[in-house]
Parts: structure tokens; C-alpha cells; sequence
């Protein structure tokens, strides 16, 4: 299993999918966590995050171990961005391929669920008139 | 001990990286929280705080000492 | 909703992904099926898809359809591709935007699951000295 | 009749398109795969071969009119 673990300023999809491309998988599943104008009926403008690097790139490299121990994985990619986000733009790339679609479908779920409760990663959320730190997990 | 802080705890603390004063070569996570809330105590108000150390999550148990790296984590919202 | 649903050549993975962000959408998932150095252990040299391509299109559209019925998505993307494929290639592009990451999960499996079952497209593969058609579904 | 053929239909018949004899003007799928087998007998091998009728999979009881888009849709193997 290869893994690709990176927090980047900017996701580049198209370079986050080849890593993941390989000859012994028949299904790639990726799962990228976007920008979206509206949260709890909030108009947002932009989001801000910001991460403890050392410890959320040790966190995601344990996550990719997990997985690979879980189900039979030849590539895995998770990547978050930092600093402002615009609406629309790729905030995490997860990713997976493997010799069938299950693992792919059910490894990506597994990699997003967990990075989203454990990674020390924090989001700022940016309205009309004011910003504030998302406390998501716990 | 330097101390990082990071999201809504940073806010808090007024800085990324606070010098925290300790008087002990070694100390507890539950100790140390305690010295925190009372120089901090808005940190109090936060649905959670947990601590790391040396890049790991700690418990309450978890004896630090004042060369580990500590930071302050409050809710992670990555993703 | 919009769906954009394809049978073509050759699939952009970057274009593809384009067609799936959404301002109101918080989680894009896709999957990704590539041609594989072997099955059930066979060496495969390459794939050939041929479609049914009118009716292939229809029962795309009719899956995206189903799919939005049953999810609340915003964008549904499914490409097929036709001709020869080597590996690592892409052969199936399948993607979906909603708010939230469990629709998007749940119906890109669902879209995959079911292309595989009844849109009418078949998958020819050339090992070392023959080739031969896939009797998948039913 | 024009039925059009796909993967290992082809194959058998030997052209994507085949101009099928019909005498009659309406037929029932379940007799027009009794013509079909009898011109080749290979199709009988198939795992299943399922008929479309104007872009549609019909059923044994569906009826065919000459004027219809028929198709040969053996197992898919797509995705």
C-alpha cells in the first residue's frame, strides 16, 4: 500500500486522482469536502482552517494505516487545505483505490469520518458581518 | 513550558504559542488544566479541551514534562 | 438537480469533477473504475467497451433520476467510456454533489451498482493470446 | 425486421445489424426468441439474452412490430 498524506494550501483534484491511479485496482472512490454557501441557514462568505501540521499529518498517516489494515488498499490520498477557502473550493481530498469498488466505497467513508473527529484541524466560518471557530468534535 | 494553541483556544489565549509558567519539572494533564482555567478561564466555556502531547492525544493521567511538546486542542472541525 | 450523463472516448477526470461543484454543495463523492492488469488471475492486455449507446444514455438518465429521487443531490455526473481502454485507464467515471457526504456516499454506490446491472454496455478482454466478452449481469 | 446486435450477440449473428425475417406483421418476444435460436443456436448458450423494444427491456409477452427498434442485449458487463 502507498499512501499520499499532505496539507497543502491548494487541492489540485486532477493531480490528487493520478496518485491514486494504479494497475492492480479496478475501482478508485474519492469523497472531497467543498465549500458550501449556507451552514445551519447561515449565508457564509468563506472558511478559514487551520491546522497543528505536525500532529494532524501524524494523525492522517495512523488514519491511512487503519484503513490499509482494514481493507485490501493500494493507494490511499487524504489532503486538506489551510488557510481561506472560497465557495466552491476543495477543502479535503480523500481517496482510495483498490481491486474492487467495496473497499474503495467503504475505506473513503472510514478515512472522512474519522479525519473529520480526530485530525486537529479548525475551521473558521466567515458571514455577512462576523466569524467564529466551528466546534465540531467532540 | 511552551504551550500551542491553536482555533478558538488561541483566541482565547492571545497567541499561538503561550510560555506557560511552571513551578514543577513534572506534572499531571489534570493538574496542569487546572493552572490553564485559572489563567484562562474562558477556556472553561469550551464544549471540550483536550491536550497533546508530544503529538498524541493525552489523558487526564498523562504526566508532562516541561521539554514535551503540548499544544491545546479544542473541537477539531477539519474536513 | 442537474445530471450530465456521457458515453465518450475518453473521460477527463478534471472536466468530469468540474461538472459536480456546487455552491450548495458540501461533499462530492466519485468513483472511478480502471482497467486492471488482472482478472480472475489472468493477465489482461487491455479492454473493449462497446455500447448500446442510445439506450445506454436512456437508462443513465433514468438511474440519475432514480438516484435524485432517493437523495437530495444537486449535480450527477455518469460517464461511460466506449473503444480500447489500457490499463490503469478509466472506464467509468460515476460522481454526485449534495450537502451532506452521506448522500453523496450512498448514491454514487447506488449509480455504479446499478450501471453494472442494466445499462447496456459490454466489456470485451484481451489477455496474452485471446480475448473474450464478460458475461456480468444477469 | 433490422434487430441490431451488441458484444457476444454479434458475435453469433455476425453483424451488429441483422435483417431478420418476419411474416408476420405483430410478434410476441417469446416467439421471436423461438425464430431467433432456431437461425443460431448459439444465442441458446448465452447466460440470459434479454430483447429491447424501442430502447426499453421488454418482457417474453411484449409484442414486436416491424417497424420497432429491436435489439439482441445479452449479459452487461459495463462499469
Amino acid at each position: 500500500m502507498e499512501s499520499h498524506i499532505a496539507i497543502t494550501t491548494d487541492i489540485n483534484i486532477a493531480d490528487a486522482y493520478q496518485m491514486l491511479v494504479d494497475p492492480k485496482s479496478g475501482g478508485i472512490c474519492t469523497f472531497i469536502g467543498t465549500v458550501r454557501d449556507l451552514n445551519n441557514s447561515k449565508e457564509v462568505n468563506n472558511l478559514f482552517f487551520e491546522a497543528y501540521e505536525k500532529m494532524a499529518l501524524l494523525k492522517m498517516e495512523v488514519l491511512a494505516e487503519e484503513a490499509a489494515q482494514k481493507w485490501p488498499l493500494n493507494k490511499i490520498v487524504i489532503i486538506h487545505a489551510i488557510g481561506k477557502k472560497e465557495i466552491t473550493e476543495p477543502v479535503v481530498f480523500i481517496g482510495t483505490s483498490s481491486v474492487h469498488r467495496d473497499a474503495a466505497f467503504q475505506s473513503s467513508r472510514y478515512l472522512i469520518d474519522r479525519l473529520k473527529e480526530v485530525v486537529p484541524i479548525w475551521k473558521k466560518e466567515t458571514y455577512q458581518d462576523h466569524s467564529t471557530w466551528i466546534n465540531a468534535h467532540p | 513550558m511552551k504551550v500551542h494553541a491553536f482555533g478558538v483556544a488561541k483566541d482565547i489565549t492571545g497567541a499561538a504559542m503561550i510560555d506557560f509558567p511552571m513551578e514543577e519539572t513534572f506534572v499531571k494533564v489534570k493538574d496542569f488544566k487546572d493552572l490553564l482555567y485559572q489563567k484562562y478561564p474562558d477556556l472553561i466555556n469550551l464544549p471540550s479541551l483536550a491536550i497533546s502531547v508530544n503529538l498524541f492525544y493525552a489523558s487526564e493521567e498523562t504526566v508532562i514534562n516541561k521539554h514535551d511538546e503540548v499544544a491545546l486542542i479544542p473541537p477539531v472541525s477539519g474536513g
